[in-house]
């Protein structure tokens, strides 16, 4: 099950990983798009563990919610709105008080999954985040459905993400800043693909960690 | 080349550079809230408001269009990076009134899904809220979706008329037509000679080989494919010009606004030859020059080169962009 | 690095410039005479008149200062070059009355002969004619011999002030007297980061080493010999107006105003910050930053630092700088 | 003697020589100038060769006059009024109409010597035009005292001029913008004390090929 403590291990863990990896990612974005997602996105973990340790219930929507809003508050262009946005509706899906079990994981990421492609009209094959964030949750929607535990929701997930974020490198950027040099946006993997391979990859290893 | 720049911690450059900024224009300006730019004078709470968001590094713009005649507030993002939801939402509510408040987006992914998620908070809220989208930029292809538009300095006019507008009483309603005829007359196309660098994160958002210029440059850098040797300033004026007409369909006899955004290291010489170039351009097709702007209102760091902008005017859209403002950018009699 | 600028014929810079200058700012300024600029709105006769001259190339200045509340006339010269007498002769006769005429001039060699040949002249046909030269650079050693002292952006607030009055209607004694006192309060101190072309000869007019900034460059590229490692925003802001409080005798309780004029790449951004910087500093001695401006006035073509000046101002001279003002330049309401 | 037609000679050929060495002026005024001494030079010729022109009088003095004020008027920072103060002065000198003598040739540039160091403070030394100008007036008058023609005035004139103008190179500029880089002035000759000598060079050719 994912209590609220394993919620805050997995986020603290994701934090983590996209720290570990902010020139990577901003390289990454330097190719076709500004060069800021790398701090945009340390900036926003940095508000995602504020939110975690101000956050004063034990509620999980809470928590989501109040992980969203900080996400958003980044001032990230782009960045903080699908990412927040991803958390939030997560929020709004995940019932009351309950732990999550592996389907009820799978489900938020859904619905999480649905707001995000509310905000873009970037669909897979377009080199965006979510070309990384679709095959993830469908990944983790398979693994529930197979009867999967958390972890495997997870793992599948995680999978999932960085098999799609290195696709993104043989494909033309569509959206994003990086669509506008067309062609020569092709060779690298996509920044925010990237990140939500990282977020994945967190997730995991909090929930491992908290097992 | 390294980065040479005047900046402290870069991390913390825009709540100095708003800082430096406001004691720059200490009589027109003054922080609100969570880094909200305000007028010192606010217009009657009986006019619209009109409100921005948009992210820094692009100074003057676009706080620099706060204050009389034009903005209410502007919410300034991260260098390059729009604002997020919950401070342009926090902008709403302090702009918040019976007579409704427009804000002005342009149009840019991060923007674009800022305002709308706070547009929709508001409207929870019950807050009168209209929203106008500048895609001005004609240097994208795909002409038919104007979603794909990117929003450049066209933002400034349609914020001038709506402010003017909205200092004189009109409705929400009407201040929103006007945006939106300024808007849909409008066109702009840039030009980039030199590249510049981002001053947080220090790497290069833009290059431009020696000896060439890059037509369709964005404002973050972001190429536009028109890359070409380098022009003379009639030469370059007559090509961008004539696009700007083309697209906005321009004809003998026709009233354009022309203005010259010079984006960082290209000199205020060189834009009025710029201009100058431009004004026998038109004049070739019999089109009427009617009011002419050249200056630096929306930059790209140290970028060398302008954004070029054309609008059709009509009596009433001239007669609110001569009208009295007191901004930091932008003062009229 | 070759010269990347939108220029067209090099030895016609300044009649295309000027023909672009009086189109962007069609009703504030016209040509008159030989390269001529002068006011559309010209003040009553009876009122003193304010004339300057001085090289092309620093847009806005010179001529960006004519109009309402400051000049009445500029005498534009040749890029980086001062017109000669027979021109300022012309404009001192334009401008002749019984009032009088104030010239203000740049401390430059050829600024000061030219102004000093066409004084003699305008003398002997009996016009009322006095000159108030500016020197504010304070990089040069010699403190001793003010003539060594170059004219750098302090002639805006000369002219500013000595506008102001004149357009109130005082006498020539008195702007002279006012401008004389703006003068004696001043200085100014340059910085340079990157170097700049001579857009009529494309040559190099500075160069500043890859890691270095040049306190004390001139604006013409000339070095000041202040050769250092690039500083932080707030350090150089300390350095600078340090050196300039020095050099005024500034001391607790007296009011400055502070100008950063950007001289060509340096962004309005980074300008924000070293005015923050400058606030800190002064905060830091107790003297009151009574009144800040930042902005591109007097321009080294595409040169990457700024000039920081700042005066001592009193009462009058406070009320002078906020007079209201019509130019290209400044318009204050 | 030096007739009207002769002066029309030999400014002429200043001109000319003037023209042929644009580059090298602009190239010595980049050292520490601004580099547009060559261009100011020429477009000083440009307008003296049209004052000659359009001159109506056949007036030494008016013709003086006429070269000086369109010098002048080049807005060529200090080596306009400088230049064109040398002609105005030599004119405020020249008796009325007679051509002038070797002794009156040589009391003119005294005259006009004169004239240029009211307008400035630079002395033999500060490496300026004045380096040139000087020895050039010097060695003309000595010449014209010594009972020399007016082609050995000019003769000794140009090559006190270019002995001045190469010890130039030798010296740290003191007036002019390249003062202000200090003892990097040294070791290249002074633009404007080239220019002199080059006028002086063709105004000996002038005199020469007008026999
Ligand atoms: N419209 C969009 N839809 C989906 N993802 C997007 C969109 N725009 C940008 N992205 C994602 O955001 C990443 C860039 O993020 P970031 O650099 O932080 O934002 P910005 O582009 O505002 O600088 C891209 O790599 C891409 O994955
Ligand atoms: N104050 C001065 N006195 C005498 N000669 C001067 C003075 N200033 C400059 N010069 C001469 O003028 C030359 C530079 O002329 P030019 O480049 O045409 O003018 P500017 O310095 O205005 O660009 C110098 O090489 C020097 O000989
Ligand atoms: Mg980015
Ligand atoms: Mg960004
Ligand atoms: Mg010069
Ligand atoms: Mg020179």
């Amino acid at each position: 099950m994912v209590t609220y403590e394993r919620w805050v291990a997995m986020v603290r863990a994701a934090a983590g990983q996209v720290r570990a990896s902010q020139d990577l990612l901003s390289n990454l974005d330097s190719h076709g798009g500004d060069g800021d997602h790398g701090t945009t996105m340390v900036r926003a973990m940095n508000c995602i563990e504020q939110a975690v340790e101000a956050e004063q219930s034990s509620s999980i929507p809470a928590l989501l919610r109040a992980i969203g809003w900080a996400v958003m508050g980044v001032d990230g262009g782009a960045t903080g709105p699908l990412f927040g946005t991803f958390f939030m509706s997560m929020s709004d899906a995940a019932p009351g008080d309950a732990a999550l079990d592996a389907r009820g994981l799978a489900a938020a990421f859904t619905a999480g999954l649905a707001g995000v492609q509310k905000r873009t009209r970037a669909q897979v094959g377009d080199k965006t985040m979510l070309d990384a964030l679709v095959p993830a949750v469908e990944a983790a929607a398979a693994a529930a459905d197979g009867g999967g535990s958390v972890e495997d929701v997870l793992r599948s997930a995680f999978e999932a993400a960085r098999a799609g974020a290195e696709r993104t490198s043989a494909l033309q950027a569509r959206f994003g800043r990086a669509k506008n040099i067309g062609e020569k946006s092709i060779g690298q993997p996509d920044a925010g693909a990237t990140s939500v391979s990282l977020l994945f990859k967190g997730f995991l290893e909090g929930v491992r960690s908290h097992a | 080349m390294a980065m040479k720049k005047f900046i402290n911690d870069p991390d913390n450059l825009v709540n100095e550079l708003l800082a430096g900024f406001v004691l720059a224009h200490a009589n027109k300006v003054a922080l609100a809230g969570n880094k909200l730019v305000v007028r010192t004078h606010p217009k009657a709470a009986s006019k619209v408001a009109v409100v921005t968001l948009g992210g820094s590094g692009h100074e003057p713009a676009l706080s620099g269009f706060v204050g009389e005649g034009m903005l209410d507030i502007s919410v300034p993002g991260e260098i390059f990076a729009a604002p997020g939801p919950p401070r342009v939402f926090e902008a709403l509510k302090l702009a918040h009134r019976d007579a409704g408040v427009l804000l002005v987006v342009l149009n840019h992914e991060g923007d674009v899904m800022t305002a709308g998620i706070a547009m929709e908070m508001a409207e929870k809220e019950g807050y009168k809220v209209k929203q106008v989208l500048t895609h001005d930029d004609i240097s994208v292809p795909s002409r038919q979706d104007p979603r794909d538009r990117r929003g450049l300095v066209g933002c400034f006019p349609v914020i001038k008329v709506a402010g003017a507008a909205a200092e004189q009483g009109k409705s929400l309603d009407e201040c929103l037509a006007i945006a939106e005829r300024m808007e849909r007359n409008m066109a702009t196309l840039a030009v980039a000679v030199t590249g510049a660098t981002h001053p947080s994160t220090g790497s290069v958002i833009a290059e431009v080989p020696e000896a060439d210029m890059i037509v369709g440059m964005g404002q973050h850098g972001e190429a536009g494919g028109g890359q070409q040797p380098l022009k003379s300033a009639d030469e370059t004026a007559a090509i961008m010009i004539d696009a700007l007409c083309n697209d906005l369909g321009a004809k003998a006899g026709d009233r354009l606004l022309v203005m010259i955004n010079g984006v960082g290291s290209t000199t205020l010489m060189e834009q009025y030859l710029v201009l100058n170039g431009v004004k026998k351009a038109l004049d070739a097709k019999g089109i009427v020059l009617a009011r002419a702007i050249a200056g630096e209102f929306l930059t790209v760091q140290e970028m060398g080169g302008f954004q070029m902008f054309a609008a059709k005017m009509d009596d009433e859209l001239l007669a609110l962009w001569d009208a009295p403002c007191n901004t930091p950018a932008l003062v009229v009699k």
